[in-house]
């Protein structure tokens, strides 16, 4: 398309500052979701068949009607749905996440320590499965069709086949119980105390506080659950990176560049994965997702103190302040992974950059 | 004396049963002329080209001898390859918006195999490359280095990808239907670039395409090819005006120009 | 002659973040028995004014008359049975036809469409005939022949619903150059035999000087000449349409390097000169 | 060359029944397919082929695998491998149940919204965002908890949880394929939308759909055994893969208990992925092993004459 821009109408704000009308607008969205995410959640848990009420005190005080009366009244159950939401609504824009009806505690302040917990765990899986992963792909992309591609391709499916949280009993019970070179479940040996809260990150926070023989320890306890939960995104990205950079390695520009002379090493850092970036970055996005699932089941095995612990509880206990108070974080972690890749491709692409 | 000699090229993809797409093609490409290699979709003159430069994929088993001076192209490792590469023999692709990477800048795409194949540093490197810009007339040389491909139009795209191919002097230029994807008016500047830059640096170049026009245009010689053999050659005025072969004469009719108007006078 | 397609001040837009005005203000007529040609380069804006004509695009503004009769954009609902005598043939075989359905059926429809008018056409076997192919590879799928020939179906699927106006958007483009001319002549062989009109979009000024009774060239969205295609093709006048002949290199032999404009976009291309427009 | 598709698509479409063949000839395919057989079989004879009750707790407790029970008895006195071969009849029919009801949910859906477009568009494709926000293991958790812990509720939660990817895929086909020529040509032809849909459209999409469905019923299994595990699918006494890897983590030293079930699962879901797997190979032509004959380095001439011998001279 070529031919005359029109331009009779004044340009608006958001046409001349294009980020800020694209920050204006994600911002707006972002609102719009995490109000669904939160209308959904209450939804599901306020709707459902299952009684909260006898869930939160037991059978036996359950059947007493004076108390399941008061409780009642006190968690303000007695109220149309609508209206409790909007109730938790107001509370929210206060910063308050309500108390689990389970512990008594502050959501939030529960949610402060088991939301560092799996991003510690996540983030370190995220890590090792795109350097294993990118290393695998570009490996088979390039022996394609040859042994060494038919191998990776049933290690990949493979690693897409384990059940987790099988994997994590076996491999709790191999290397700890039996072999005792692993370290057990939680995040810290008993003897150690945590460190200071900075990030929450306690591997992260260790080094903050000076403190080398806590981080080793706490590293020592990531190593298992991360390598466990790596294993299926492994698989998920070595399929993915392989057929992204086969795509890129049949187009011109890489012909070009080999036709220039270059040494391979170069053409497949410089040229193969620049090109291949996008793609990767997104599925990167979807591999984080895919490890949050996971770290439920591998949270249940290693008795880690994470967000997946934390939203089993609730479920199981149709905890509302507690489940709402995880779908909120879960919102927020979504929207943030997008953000971020987004705004990767602006920097890995200049097309999107200066558009 | 040729700068590339190229005698019973064979090409057959597939291990168990092979296609056989080139059968024993011989050119010879001399400094300063432009070779034509003419033919239909399917000839196999694309991949000859691909040939040259070991660009085939690793299905492909090629046999025969291509020869650049003393070196025999045909079975080099691939690192002796790539000394060749880029450095002796480069290539233009069909479509410069896929044969530039999109996300480099051309700077970055000028110097690499400049920096890798005659050892320049950085500053030397960038002077040889708006040196370089400047002579295939893509202007504002300095500027054009820090942008990206997609901020140019399609033919200073093939300039840049022209510039790209002759960073390092090098004797051969293979040229894949360079000007295909171009507009008419474009790819008359480019046929004169192509041209210019042959008798400025005494180039031997190997021109595939299939636009007959194109090759009546600008190749000194011509090498038509169907099903993998070259049926005729000869230079550009004779094979053109007085054709031997009757596939050359059935293309040369098919051509529009060669056509009467079908629309009746009215009048 | 009767008038089969008129469109007057036709302008066609994309908005994106910068709103591009591809058309801008383009008038043409077709009569039945006639084939327009409409030339120029890529962007220039040829394939968005046969989009529009047809209905694919809705216009920015401008009117366009079928038989006198407004067209409507092409939307979710089905299409009026007297607007089926407009058929289009498109640019890329490989998608114009349905990979998942036997060509017969699908020229099938085409004929279906005639029908619907109150119209008699050919089974699909003849139709295949008429294009040039064998009649007996009704039954087969797509994939079972080759660009070209995929091409010469989706003109008889076109041409069996006996239209009044066939659009052709670069139909020939795709094709070995060997088959090229011959294709636009079975077109408009084809086309005229069938009393139909045609709008012919090509960038290949040297396949439309041999089957186009007149010609119309766009630059930038903008017809800048218009006329006889003998007389536009021997007498250029406006000085994009000199440059753009001037840049056709002809296989004659005799090594005439093709005249290459002085700059990319001279700013003569855009002089609106009147005396080029509807000559003859 | 100027085609508007990329030759990706171009050659993707209208090659499933071709595909299925070729697919079938790949040693990963073959060995995804004889596992996936054998394990139907032994849901089919399950009944019969156990040796013992799957639900009696008649055996001596926490026996090792030895001649009185090949894999053992639980810490209840089942039998283990009894209960192993009855799983089997559990968990493939709700997995494959799951993964239909979310493909038909989604295709449905998916195609409203491509094909309708505006704000019906907009509204499902907000719905799709809503649940891909969460991840899925926390969202069908909560959603089984909140129904009520039992494998229904379960495959309920698992069909919420997984028809929004179909439904973004089949919207995103259906809406390149409503800008397709052909498509087009059918409407000018005056095809109504719904002989559209059917005639032009759902053939098309049918392919893409059936690759992302096999490769699905791996994760619908990983799914439903995961939640079982959790307490919130199959309930006690149930012979139920995933219920039974939880029963063993209290008997942790009983090694026997967790370790077969695990390998139940790992190559029931190993087989669908070998099968899916090379399913979506066959269908892309890129990422195949290019068997024989076109090499992908020649995009632009060779390959359509090997691939293809009817040439224009073959008119």
């Amino acid at each position: 398309m070529t031919a005359t821009t029109t331009s009779q109408k004044p340009a608006r704000l958001w046409q001349r500052w294009p980020l800020l009308g694209y920050i204006l607008r994600r911002l707006g969205t972002s609102v719009l979701l995490m109000l669904g995410v939160t209308m959904v959640t209450f939804v599901l848990t306020a709707l459902v068949p299952g009684d909260p009420v006898a869930a939160a005190l037991g059978e036996g005080a359950a059947s007493n009607p004076a108390t399941v009366a008061a409780y009642v009244e006190e968690h303000g159950l007695d109220k149309s749905i609508p209206e409790r939401y909007l109730i938790y609504l107001a509370a929210l824009l206060q910063g308050d996440l309500g108390t689990s009806i389970k512990t008594g505690r502050p959501v939030a302040t529960e949610l402060a320590t088991a939301v560092p917990a799996t991003v510690e765990i996540a983030l370190c899986a995220i890590v090792v499965s795109l350097a294993v992963g990118l290393a695998l792909g570009t490996i088979a992309a390039h022996h394609r069709g040859r042994a060494t591609d038919q191998v990776l391709r049933v290690v990949s499916l493979l690693g897409l086949s384990v059940p987790t949280f099988w994997l994590a009993i076996m491999a709790y019970h191999t290397f700890f119980l039996r072999l005792g070179v692993a370290p057990g479940a939680g995040r810290l040996d008993p003897t150690f105390t945590p460190p200071p809260t900075v990030t929450g990150l306690y591997t992260v926070d260790f080094i903050l506080g000076g403190d080398p023989v806590g981080f080793f320890d706490a590293l020592a306890h990531l190593a298992l659950p991360v390598l466990v939960l790596s294993l299926f995104t492994i698989g998920l990205l070595t399929r993915f990176i392989r057929a992204a950079v086969l795509e890129v390695l049949d187009t011109d520009y890489i012909r070009a560049a080999r036709a220039k002379g270059l040494p391979r090493r170069r053409v497949i850092g410089a040229y193969v994965l620049r090109g291949a970036s996008l793609p990767i970055l997104t599925v990167v996005g979807v591999a984080f997702g895919v490890l949050l699932s996971g770290t439920v089941l591998v949270e249940a095995v290693f008795a880690w103190p994470g967000l997946g612990t934390y939203a089993f509880n609730s479920a199981i206990n149709l905890d509302l302040p507690g489940v709402m108070g995880v779908g909120l974080v879960v919102g927020v972690i979504y929207l943030v992974i997008n953000f971020a890749v987004d705004l990767l491709y602006g920097v890995l692409d200049p097309r999107v950059r200066l558009a | 004396m040729s700068a590339l000699s190229i005698r019973d090229l064979t090409i057959a993809f597939g291990r168990h049963d092979p296609v056989q797409v080139v059968s024993g093609i011989s050119l010879d490409l001399s400094p300063g002329k432009i070779q034509g290699l003419a033919g239909e979709s399917g000839s196999g003159k694309t991949v000859s080209a691909m040939a040259v430069l070991g660009l085939l994929p690793a299905t492909a088993q090629v046999g025969g001898s291509i020869r650049l001076g003393t070196t025999e192209l045909v079975g080099l490792r691939p690192r002796e390859l790539n000394r060749v590469r880029g450095r002796r023999i480069a290539m233009v692709f069909q479509d410069p918006s896929a044969s530039l990477h999109p996300q480099l800048t051309i700077g970055a795409q000028l110097t690499d195999h400049v920096r890798a194949h005659l050892r320049l540093n950085r500053r030397d490197a960038r002077q040889r490359a708006i040196d370089l810009l400047t002579q295939v007339h893509v202007p504002d040389p300095a500027e054009a280095l820090r942008r990206y491909p997609h901020q140019f139009s399609g033919g200073q795209r093939q300039r840049i990808a022209i510039a790209v191919a002759l960073a390092c002097d090098p004797e051969v230029l293979l040229a894949d239907e360079p000007t295909t994807a171009l507009d008419v008016t474009v790819q008359a500047g480019i046929l004169h670039l192509l041209r210019e830059l042959v008798d400025q640096r005494d180039l031997a170049v190997l021109l595939v395409t299939h636009d007959l026009g194109v090759m009546s245009a600008v190749a000194d010689d011509v090498a038509v090819m169907r099903h993998g053999q070259i049926v005729e050659s000869g230079s550009t005025h004779d094979v053109f005006t007085t054709p031997q072969h009757a596939y050359t004469r059935t293309l040369l009719e098919s051509m529009p120009d060669a056509q009467q108007s079908l629309v009746e006078d009215d009048e | 002659m009767s008038t089969v397609l008129e469109a007057t001040d036709l302008a066609v837009e994309y908005r994106g973040h910068r709103t591009v005005r591809a058309v801008d203000g383009v008038s043409l007529t077709i009569s039945a028995g006639e084939v327009l040609a409409l030339v120029g380069e890529s962007g220039c804006g040829k394939s968005s004014t046969a989009r529009a004509v047809i209905g694919m695009e809705k216009p920015h503004s401008g009117d366009i008359r079928f038989r006198g009769a407004p067209v409507p954009p092409l939307g979710l609902r089905r299409r009026k049975a007297e607007l089926t005598a407009m058929q289009m043939v498109f640019q890329d075989p490989n998608s114009s036809l349905n990979p998942r359905k036997r060509v017969g059926d699908q020229i099938a429809d085409g004929v279906t469409a005639a029908r619907s008018r109150g119209l008699s056409s050919d089974a699909p076997r003849q139709w295949l005939g008429a294009v040039g192919l064998d009649p007996d590879m009704v039954t087969r799928y797509p994939h079972q022949f080759s660009g070209g020939q995929r091409q010469r179906i989706a003109i008889a699927r076109a041409l069996a619903a006996q239209p009044d106006l066939l659009v052709a958007d670069e139909p020939i483009s795709a094709l070995d150059a060997s088959s090229q001319s011959e294709v636009a002549s079975m077109m408009r062989r084809l086309v005229l035999q069938a009393g139909a009109g045609m709008l012919f979009i090509s960038h290949d000024l040297s396949v439309v000087r041999i089957m186009a009774d007149r010609v119309a060239v766009m630059y930038r969205g903008r017809i800048v000449e218009s006329g006889p295609t003998a007389m536009v093709w021997a007498d250029p006048v406006h000085p994009y349409t000199k440059a753009l002949l001037g840049a056709i290199p002809h296989p004659d032999g005799k090594g005439v390097l093709p005249a290459a404009p002085a700059a990319e976009a001279p700013a003569e291309w855009h002089e609106e000169l009147p005396g080029a427009l509807d000559r003859g | 060359m100027s085609a508007s598709t990329s030759p990706r698509t171009r050659l993707r479409r209208g090659r499933l029944f071709r595909a299925i063949p070729t697919a079938w000839r790949t040693p990963l395919a073959m060995v995804g397919a004889i596992i996936a057989l054998a394990w139907i079989v032994i849901a089919l004879i399950a009944p019969w082929a156990a040796p013992h009750d799957p639900l009696a707790q008649q055996l001596p407790r926490l026996t090792a695998p030895g001649d009185a029970s090949v894999l053992g008895t639980d810490q209840v006195g089942r039998d283990v491998f009894s209960r192993l071969l009855t799983g089997a009849r559990v968990t493939m029919p709700l997995a494959l149940l799951m993964v239909v009801s979310a493909t038909v949910l989604g295709t449905l859906i998916g195609s409203i919204a491509g094909f309708v477009g505006g704000w019906v568009d907009e509204t499902l494709m907000r719905l799709t965002d809503l649940i891909m926000a969460f991840p899925t293991v926390i969202l069908a958790m909560i959603i089984a908890a909140s129904l009520g812990p039992s494998l229904l509720n379960a495959v309920i939660a698992g069909i919420v949880v997984s028809w929004p990817q179909y439904a973004r895929v089949v919207r995103s086909l259906v809406l390149s394929l409503r800008t397709q020529n052909f498509v087009i040509a059918g409407r000018l032809l005056g095809y109504s939308p719904w002989r559209s849909l059917r005639s032009d459209i759902l053939p098309n999409v049918a392919g893409p759909v059936l690759v992302l469905a096999s490769l699905d019923i791996g994760t619908a299994i990983l799914l439903l055994t995961g939640l079982s595990f959790l307490g919130l699918g199959a309930q006690p006494p149930a012979a139920e893969w995933g219920s039974m890897i939880s029963g063993a983590m209290s008997h942790i030293d009983a090694w026997w208990l967790g370790v077969f079930p695990g390998l139940a699962i790992l190559t029931v879901v190993m087989a669908f992925n070998f099968i899916g797997d090379s399913l979506r190979d066959a269908l892309d032509p890129l990422s195949s092993a290019e068997r024989e004959g076109a090499a992908g380095g020649t995009e632009h001439e060779e390959p359509a004459a090997v691939e293809n011998p009817t040439t224009e001279e073959g008119r």
